[in-house]
């Protein structure tokens, strides 16, 4: 093969003019001037790609990132937190010797364009955040809504994005503890689906991402790097291929749990024999993200070979391995040392392992490809200096309208003939209905540590045979709530999961969530993020928990009809003896039943 | 009665951790002249009456719309001949 | 001196150490064994556990039945040495055609996770002597290639000679044939089944303790042998 | 290098509840001229160097040990050709 050339770090200096497509790659005007200004020249192609994907709202967190610091600013103490926001995942301390993480993330559009392979993935994805931060991961849960439960496209997503959830889930051998299915209409084109993983660690495990000490390689681990996902960066194309090259740029990725149950044990594995010194998952953007991360975590240099990186398509061009987000890959830092016994244990478990760069002196991130310099950046501009937006937001005009309007308005049944109809029409409703037929699609006994799961209130998991300490969990949203109030809205969606967690006879102490909103571009949609994150800030002080970790979905929306704010609250909670929970059901004949509360 | 086979493969660049695994274990097993597979589904469509131009098009829409995903998957309609 | 008995790891199995410790929770003692060793580290009966090897990819247990390890095991049970295949097990024990039959995707095409009732049918195996023939169990079952299937004379054939194990009752869970959830070779000493006893053997964490069953049978057999 | 097809279709007598799945989904889409359909496997095989009789043969063999379950699989071997 002959080698193309690319656009050189050398070539961007000498030709200042080249007109480049940073609209069409989602880069406003003045964020490509602040690239400019950062190079001190125009980006390489490569570079330019690079910029585009970090300073997405996915990302970046532009938009939100103002009203998330909020979690850290009311965070109530805790002396629990080993590591807070910021890394892949919280860890909370949960006994002298373990330490547990976990958080919620989405995968809402990619499970709309091709379902089972959009929630699949969606769950390999959160998996490996926890097993970043040196956690085996222990169970996963998945909150799911969708449209209509009759309308036609229901149909065709619900059933794949179950069999994704469970197809990923069960072959990585993780029992699913609970979840939520809720139909809606606003769901029609934008279905949620969220997925939550649990992982516990010996407190002496725990991982960082930082990318510390000259001279240490950088070694990726996992499967070979193909055209997946980069649908973004696709318009780069035409500069690099000629009209007969590679015409279809898929945006869809294909998961591969065998390859991820590998990956998990063999990451494990190097934990316990303390072979990495930094480690880090790809996901979105893939190689970009986990490069300039690690090596602005670790306030190092890095330099990275592309050329060395294992391709399942060789005609592949230095942007797109960069955007790439082939599934179940990881990042390590390791030793020169170490090497060898990295590579063998990695070939034990059959998981590819190739060194591509070192840590270098100073701060700037090289990629060549093939001799040519493609990249020349600080990692830092990239990974945490991107663009902050203070969006504008305003109360939404129809929202006194929707208040005016209340449930204590509608009729109540006043005959037994009328309740009985009420009661059969909630019974038949399907949000209400039994969920059987998409849990029982999902392995609840693997590992043989599961205490309660479906149908309980909150999952719970065994962490110590020995103590019978364990962890219960639950998530919750409501979004109907929520489009009427999204403050107290939220709050009510955490006020729940609580009463979940707490119902079991667990004791909460931390808290994650995935905030599912429309456009931040639209004011009104803002102004539900922000009165959401208001809300569940507050009642972390309020209730003592504080948030450890989570995600922002936004552009949940069809033309200019956003979906109802949604924020899915999970909630962790300890549970000293799991022998002793309290389960749902009756237990015994003659029992008193109590209401309490208002 | 006719019968049309229809033959779904994952599209080229799409990753076929199926095939791999099955490429693998040939290798393992002593068989390395194999270098490459890909596994894709056949399916085997009975078609009835008489196969007009009009009922193989059906195949071919029942084949874009349900037997393949178009954003993962190429397929290939044909009539079946004896082998 | 305890009972050893071997749980083998493949790529991709999933149930492993739940495996060993139902091994513990009867009384012997697990010895782990890997796909790619060929000894068997002098174990006096093997299980192979349920998850999904190799990814279930081609055919669930269908590349697992060419491991190194698994030529000690065929020998090993030809020889009349204690196997227990449990769901992904179960069907490694078929593509090596140590059991009749194969194991093909549930009739209703999903995966099913769900506590099932069985009958115990046989117990001249050497992994049901505990239980009472006619013994109803339950034990959870988790696949989506459960349905046991092989042609009538087979069918007929393990039939008559006492070689169908469990059968499921109130439901077929899979449309397995003549509801069929386990089956032993003409020997017994290799049984197969899709039900995981492993997930039976503590209240706390399973349906029942009716899986312990299993491996105390063969304990008090390899103890007495 | 060559490409061999390698397709494995569950024996008449094996209940296929795949294809008749895919069958029921037709005929709901209103594709009802379609009136069977069993649902196999296909694998396209790369074969390094010059298809001899003996690297065919390679193939069938590894087709009857891994790529199909004989008990249950009937398969079929063919050298592609253009459609
Ligand atoms: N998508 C899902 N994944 C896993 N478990 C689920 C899912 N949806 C519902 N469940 C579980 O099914 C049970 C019943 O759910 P649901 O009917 O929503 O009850 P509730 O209204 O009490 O939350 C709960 O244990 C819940 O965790």
């Amino acid at each position: 093969m002959t080698v193309p050339t690319a656009d050189t770090v050398t070539n961007a200096t000498a030709t200042p003019q080249e007109v480049q497509p940073y609209e069409e790659l989602g880069l406003k005007s003045d964020e490509y001037s602040q690239i400019r200004e950062i190079l001190g020249r125009r980006p390489t192609q490569t570079e330019l790609a690079m910029y585009s994907v970090m300073w997405s709202e996915h990302c970046s967190y532009k938009s939100s990132k103002v009203h998330l610091r909020q979690f850290g600013e009311k965070a109530p103490k805790s002396d629990r937190m080993l590591v807070g926001m910021g890394e892949n995942a919280g860890v909370v301390q949960v006994s002298d010797t373990l330490a547990i993480t976990f958080k919620i993330e989405s995968h809402n559009h990619p499970s709309y364009v091709e379902p089972y392979q959009g929630a699949a993935t969606g769950v390999g994805g959160i998996v490996r955040d926890i097993l970043t931060m040196g956690a085996r991961p222990i169970a996963v849960m998945d909150s799911l809504r969708f449209g209509a439960a009759d309308h036609p496209d229901t149909a065709r997503v619900l059933p794949g994005v179950v069999a994704g959830v469970g197809g990923y889930g069960n072959c990585l051998g993780l029992p699913n503890i609970g979840g939520e299915v809720v139909f809606d209409p606003c769901y029609q084109g934008n279905p949620l689906v969220n997925a939550l993983c649990v992982g516990v660690m010996p407190t002496d495990r725990i991982q960082l991402s930082a990318a510390t000490g000259v001279g240490n390689l950088v070694v990726l681990l996992g499967a070979k790097t193909g055209r997946d996902g980069i649908g973004g960066v696709s318009v780069l194309a035409s500069a690099t291929f000629d009209d007969d090259g590679p015409a279809r740029r898929p945006s869809v990725q294909v998961g591969d749990p065998f390859a991820e149950k590998l990956l998990i044990e063999s990451c494990l594995e190097l934990y316990d024999r303390k072979l990495v010194t930094g480690i880090q998952d790809l996901g979105g953007a893939g190689l970009t993200c986990a490069t300039t991360e690690t090596a602005a975590m670790g306030k190092s240099g890095m330099r990275v070979y592309l050329e060395r990186v294992p391709l399942r398509e060789p005609s592949m061009a230095p942007h797109e391995i960069l955007a790439s987000e082939s599934q179940e890959r990881m990042l390590a830092i390791v030793t020169p040392e170490n090497l060898g016994e990295v590579l063998a244990l990695a070939d034990k478990w059959g998981v590819l392992a190739t060194a591509i760069g070192e840590v270098t002196e100073g701060d700037r991130l090289v990629i060549s490809w093939h001799g040519q310099t493609v990249v020349d950046v600080p990692p830092a501009s990239l990974a945490d200096e991107g663009p902050v937006y203070h969006r504008p937001y305003e109360r939404p005009a129809d929202l006194s309208i929707r208040q005016a309007d209340p449930a204590s308005v509608l009729p109540r049944p006043a005959t037994g003939a009328e309740l009985r109809s009420t009661l059969l029409k909630l019974l038949a409703s399907p949000n209400l209905a039994d969920k059987t037929w998409i849990v029982e699609q999902y392995d609840s006994y693997v590992q043989g540590n599961s205490v309660l799961f479906q149908p309980e209130d909150a999952g719970m998991i065994r962490l110590d045979e020995e103590s019978n300490l364990g962890v219960a969990i639950a998530t919750d949203a409501n979004g109907r709530y929520c489009a009427m109030d999204p403050y107290v809205g939220a709050q009510l969606a955490y006020a729940e999961a609580y009463r979940n967690v707490t119902v079991t006879g667990a004791r909460p102490i931390a808290v994650s969530d995935c905030l599912n909103f429309g456009s931040p571009e639209d004011p009104a949609v803002m102004w539900q993020f922000s009165e959401a994150v208001r809300g569940i800030a507050d009642a972390c002080q309020q209730l003592g928990t504080p948030v450890t970790g989570g995600n922002v979905s936004f552009y949940n929306q069809t033309g200019q009809t956003a979906i109802h704010p949604t924020p899915v609250v999970g909630v962790l909670g300890l549970m000293d003896d799991v022998t002793k929970r309290t389960r749902m059901g009756f237990t015994a004949d003659g029992d008193r039943l109590v209401l309490l509360g208002t | 009665m006719a019968r049309v086979v229809v033959d779904v493969m994952l599209k080229p660049e799409i990753l076929d951790p199926q095939g791999q695994a099955v490429v693998a274990a040939l290798a393992r097993l002593g068989f390395d002249s194999i270098t490459a597979v890909r596994q894709g589904k056949r399916f085997e469509v009975e078609v009835d009456g008489e196969l007009t131009d009009a009922r193989l098009d059906e195949v071919r829409q029942a084949a874009g719309t349900l037997l393949a995903n178009p954003v993962i998957e190429d397929f290939d309609v044909r009539v079946e001949s004896a082998v | 001196m305890s009972t050893r008995i071997g749980v083998v790891t493949f790529p991709g199995s999933l149930d492993d150490r739940d495996a060993a410790r139902a091994v513990k929770l009867a009384g012997g003692e697990p010895v782990s064994l890997w796909h790619g060793d060929s000894g068997l580290k002098d174990v006096d009966a093997v299980v192979l556990p349920g998850g999904f090897s190799y990814g279930d990819y081609l055919r669930a247990g269908a590349i697992a039945r060419f491991a190194p390890i698994m030529e000690s095991i065929i020998a090993g049970a030809r020889a009349g040495m204690p196997v227990l295949g449990i769901c992904n097990g179960f069907q490694v024990l078929c593509e090596s055609h140590l059991l009749p039959g194969a194991l093909t995707r549930n009739a209703h095409l999903h995966f099913r996770n769900r506590a099932q009732s069985m009958i115990v049918e046989s117990t001249e195996t050497a992994w049901t002597s505990d239980f009472a023939a006619g013994q109803k169990i339950v034990i959870p079952i988790k696949n989506i290639d459960g349905r046991f299937v092989a042609d009538d004379r087979t069918l007929d054939d393990i039939e008559s000679h006492g070689q169908v194990v469990f059968r499921y009752t109130n439901g077929n869970p899979n449309g397995s044939m003549r509801d069929i959830a386990g089956v032993s070779n003409a020997a017994g000493n290799v049984v197969g089944m899709m039900p995981h006893p492993e997930h039976a053997v503590e209240e706390l964490t399973g349906a029942s303790v009716d899986g312990l069953g299993l491996f105390t049978s063969v304990l008090r057999k390899l103890v007495a042998a």
